[in-house]
Parts: C-alpha cells; structure tokens; sequence
C-alpha cells in the first residue's frame, strides 16, 4: 500500500504505509526527514506533517489506529500551549510539560529502536550456523536407591481397611473375604486343580485342599470344583469309608476350552 | 583458491550437518574440485580424527563419509542419557502396591473396588517402576489382567519373600487397639 | 584418571550425539569431575575450534554448550543441505524482542507503552518462534503474562547470555556517531 504525500519541496514522496506502525515511528521518520534533533523539536512543523499524513490516510479511507489519533492530539496541546504566554504556562507549572514527556517518551523509544538494529544484524551473522539433529537415543531410566519400608506398605494397608470398614459401615472381615474372593473364586480352583494334573494323574482332596493351612473359603471352592469337573467327567471321586479322604482322578486332559466352558457354567451357578 | 585446511574445515561442516552418509561426488561438487584431490584430503582428514582429543571419526562406508562417534567414549556418552528418578511413591501407588502384595495375583477392578478410587495412573507408575509386573488374564468375562509384585518389589522393600510381610491377621488386629 | 586430551575427546562426542545444546552439569556428571575443570577444558577446547580446519564451532549458550557450523563455510553447506528458512522478523517484532531482551521479565501493557503502538501481533510471532516465553504472572491487578526471551533467542542471536548485549545506557549514544 503506497500513499501519496506532497512536500513543501513538491517532491512527491512515496511512503509505504505499513512502515509506519506506530506514531513513534512515524514521528521518527519525520524527524530524521526534517534532520531534527529529539532535544531540539520544532512542534509547529513536525504536527503539521503529522496531521498531513493523518488525512492522507483519510482519504485513502484507512482505518487509522486510536494510537495516531492520540498522539495527534498529543501534539496539537503542546502546539497550542505554546502559542500561550510565559506567564500562563508558569501558572500551570504543577501539569507536567507535554512537551517534555513526549522527548521523554521518544528517547526511551530511540533506544529499543537501536537495539533492535542491534539484533537485528546479530541474527544476520548469525543465521549462517547450521546445527546437527540430535541423534535418537533413548534415554534409560535409573531409579535411585530410595530404601522403602515395609511398615508404609503395612499402613498403607491397614489404612485402607479402616477406610473400608468405615465406609461400609460392616464387620472387619468383609474386606478380607472381599480380598479373598478373587483368590478363591471356583475359576481359579479349577485352573488350580488342572495345572496339579499336568504332573500327577490323582491327589487327595483333604491333603491338597487342607483346612488348616488355607482359608475355609479355598477349600469350598476347591470342593466345588472337583464337583464341576467330575459332573464334566473329567475326573473320577472315590471314597472307601465316609471319613477317609477323597481320591479325585483323571479321566480325560482337560483341554483349556473345556476349562473355559466349564468355567462359563460355573460363574452362571 | 581454498587451502587445504579451509577445504578441511569446509567438509567438517557439510558432514556435520550432513549426519548420513555424504558421497563424494557431492562434496567435490560443492566445493568444487577433482575427486581424486578431495579423496586424498579426506584420507589425510580420517588421520587427524583418530587423535585423541577428537571424540568423533570419519567413516568411508562404499563412495560416502559419515561422522560417528568413537566406541571407546560410547559408555561416557550414554551416561548423559540416563534419567535419574528418586520419586518416592504416592499414598496411592503405597495402597495399590499394598493390595497387590497382599492379594496377588489380582486385577485392577479389585483394587479399585478396595480402593474406592480409579487406580490407573498408581498401577501405570507401578509397572514403570517395576515393583509390579502383569501376571496373565483372568479368567472372567473381559479377561482382565492380573498383576503381582515383582523381584525389584522385593529388593526394595528388603524382603526375600512375599511371606516376609507382616501377616493379614495381625494387621487388622493392630486397629483394634 | 582420564587426560585432558581424552576429555576432550569425550566432550566432542556428547555433543556431537546430543545436537542440542548440554548443560555443563550433565557433561560434569557424565565425566565425573567438577565443574571448575570442565569449564576451563571447555574454555580451551573454544579456541581450538576457531582453527580454520575446524568447520564447527563450539558456542557456549547460558550454562550449556552446543556445536554449530561456522558462518564463514555457510556457502558450502547450503550447497548440500538447504536449510529452513524461517520468515525474518518484522521491525516490530525486534523491537519488541529487545524491549523484553533489556528488562525481562516484563508484561505486555510495558511493550506496548513503549513502542506506543498495540503489540500482540509481535508478541503472539515471538511465542510462535520460540524466541520468547512466559515467565509467570506479574503480581498486580488483572495478574498481568509477563515474557521472558528463552535460550533459543540466545541460540539465533549469537549470544551466550543477556549480558552480552550492550548496556542500555550506550543505546542513546550509539547513533551520535
């Protein structure tokens, strides 16, 4: 986007637009273009060519930002303030010169416009250096030797069995059996008992499901399994007298989809 | 002309970039010289590189040159790529690996149920940390995974074996009091 | 006990494996020495890569160090390897950079007063390039973003800390020449 400006000199000068975005930087080119010092401004002249650029952008029906309308106004008090008296403006002199805090403002702006030069020639001498992508290793996880005691894990525990009984509100020994039941579900009696006859051909159920070195709950759904397997035939139940022990025998391998199936009927009981 | 130290240097730098395998035919061009001259400066160069204070060399592999590392640095380089993790584990993964020690092999949904709460993110750390491993599947509609502890479980909680835990029994009995 | 020339050695292949820029520490650590003698082997190990039969240089970015190729071969290298090019910076977008490169960390609304003109724009393509980040939020009414500038500013400007720029106070002088 161009704009025409016309010049006191009548060399029409080309300004690109986007040049300019802000009114500091618009204010700097007319500075320099007028060979103007910041310390030294000449108000009159550089709010004229200001507000001239201003209607230019008008007419070519631009949006101007609010930022160029403030300094606009900016400039035009301190135009006038100086069309008053000394007198006048030493009556007033508890309001900050205007004046004043624009050169303020200018010269604080004048310095980031110098640095940024000043980057801006780094990154040129700098955006010749090519890097190397980073080679794809992983990285291997060490976990320190942090000692863990057994006592947290043992609170832990127990903390969680208070929690439990408080929030069920029910005797102790349900978050036990809760526990339990997984452990001693049928299902896992009868993976049990299927891996004992990969090695042996019978077993005594009371010596291999005994009461006083498992859980009452083990041996029940042990029982139960050698029931399921026997009404698969699968195995074979002997007893010679009521209270001898029970030999349970193989009849057939049990193949894992059979096990499956019997465990389908078995979770339906 | 470029002097062969600045051809040296030159080629350092496309290889560098480079990372494979660089033939010379591209490199004589970029520079722009015969191949025979750049070859016998690219022998000269591997020379250079076995020194010492160089820590990587120049490889010929068919018509191409490649940089790589020394192996005998190998085991100081891969020591920056080792990530130390001191965490301590959470009140959950504490729980979790509780119930587990306690009850294994079981499933999440177990320890959930226990847990009252999602146990996800406790049992993922568990296994990164290997304290617990999988332990197959259920067998139960879904097939969910068992879990169990592991040796590492038992190295760091001091144990030589699971039995070593203070029994159930006298857990729950020490809330009597 | 390892030599000075195998440190070296060492030192040149972490870097050349890692690419990116290494802190000090880690290469401490890998080694197993202290700081003080790394850094002054890092230190020599500067100067000799500015031999001209060295392609790379090693450049020292905050507390980390990373090789990179050198300006002058930067012909020859694009020749086999062309490099991304990202857009250059707008004359906004730098002054804003170095409004935040001089008083970081520093919020937008001190941008913005100033340059005299709404910066979002500049600020939003600086987050974008990675050249400049967030830094917490001020304590004041609103809890202003305040913006920091990140080692890969550092990394593109060629500079190995803020420190390295000139003092603000000679940015006035700079143009009476």
């Amino acid at each position: 986007m161009i704009l025409q400006v016309s010049e006191q000199t009548d060399n029409p000068v080309l300004l690109k637009l986007n040049n300019f975005e802000g009114p500091f930087e618009l204010l700097f080119h007319l500075l320099e273009k007028n060979e103007m010092d910041i310390y030294d401004i000449d108000i009159n002249a550089i709010a004229d060519q200001y507000l001239e650029y201003l209607s230019g952008m008008e007419r070519l029906d631009l949006d101007i930002a609010s930022e160029f309308l403030v300094m606009a106004a900016t400039l035009l008090h301190i135009k006038s303030r100086m069309l008053l008296p000394d007198k006048k403006v030493q009556e007033d002199e508890e309001e900050p010169d205007p004046k004043e805090e624009l050169v303020i403002r200018l010269l604080e702006y004048k310095k980031y416009k110098t640095a940024a030069e000043i980057l801006k020639d780094k990154e040129e001498k700098w955006k010749d250096c090519f890097y190397k992508v980073p080679e794809a290793v992983e990285y291997r996880r060490e976990y320190e030797n942090t000692p863990m005691s057994i006592s947290d894990l043992a609170d832990a525990y127990r903390y969680l069995h208070q929690a439990f009984v408080n929030k069920s509100n029910k005797n102790r020994k349900n978050i036990v059996s809760l526990l339990k039941h997984e452990l001693y579900s049928v299902k896992n009696k009868l993976k049990e008992i299927t891996e004992l006859f990969r090695r042996k051909k019978e077993f005594n159920f009371n010596r291999t499901f005994d009461l006083r070195k498992r859980h009452r709950l083990d041996v029940i759904s042990g029982f139960l399994a050698v029931l399921e397997l026997a009404k698969f035939h699968k195995v074979t139940l002997n007893q010679r007298n009521i209270n001898d022990d029970i030999i349970v025998r193989k009849v057939d391998d049990i193949k894992l989809t059979e096990l499956k199936e019997i465990m389908e009927e078995s979770t339906e009981v | 002309m470029l002097d062969q130290k600045t051809i040296e240097g030159i080629i350092e730098a496309m290889l560098f970039v480079h990372g494979d395998p660089l033939p010379l035919s591209k490199i004589c061009e970029a520079i722009g010289m015969d191949e025979s001259s750049v070859y016998a400066i690219l022998e000269s160069m591997m020379k250079k590189y076995s020194a010492s204070d160089r820590g990587i060399q120049l490889r010929k592999i068919k018509d191409s040159y490649q940089f790589c590392t020394k192996q005998e640095y190998a085991s100081y380089v891969s020591k920056i790529y080792v990530k130390h993790i001191s965490q301590t584990l959470s009140n959950a993964a504490f729980e979790t690996l509780a119930i587990i020690a306690y009850n294994e092999p079981v499933t999440k949904a177990t320890i959930e149920q226990i847990r009252g709460v999602s146990s996800d993110s406790s049992v993922t750390k568990l296994l990164e940390r290997n304290l617990i491993r999988e332990a197959g599947k259920l067998d139960a509609p879904g097939r969910p995974v068992l879990y169990e502890t592991t040796e590492e479980f038992l190295r760091c909680f001091g144990l030589s074996s699971l039995d070593e835990l203070p029994p159930v029994d006298t857990l729950l009995n020490a809330d009597k009091k």
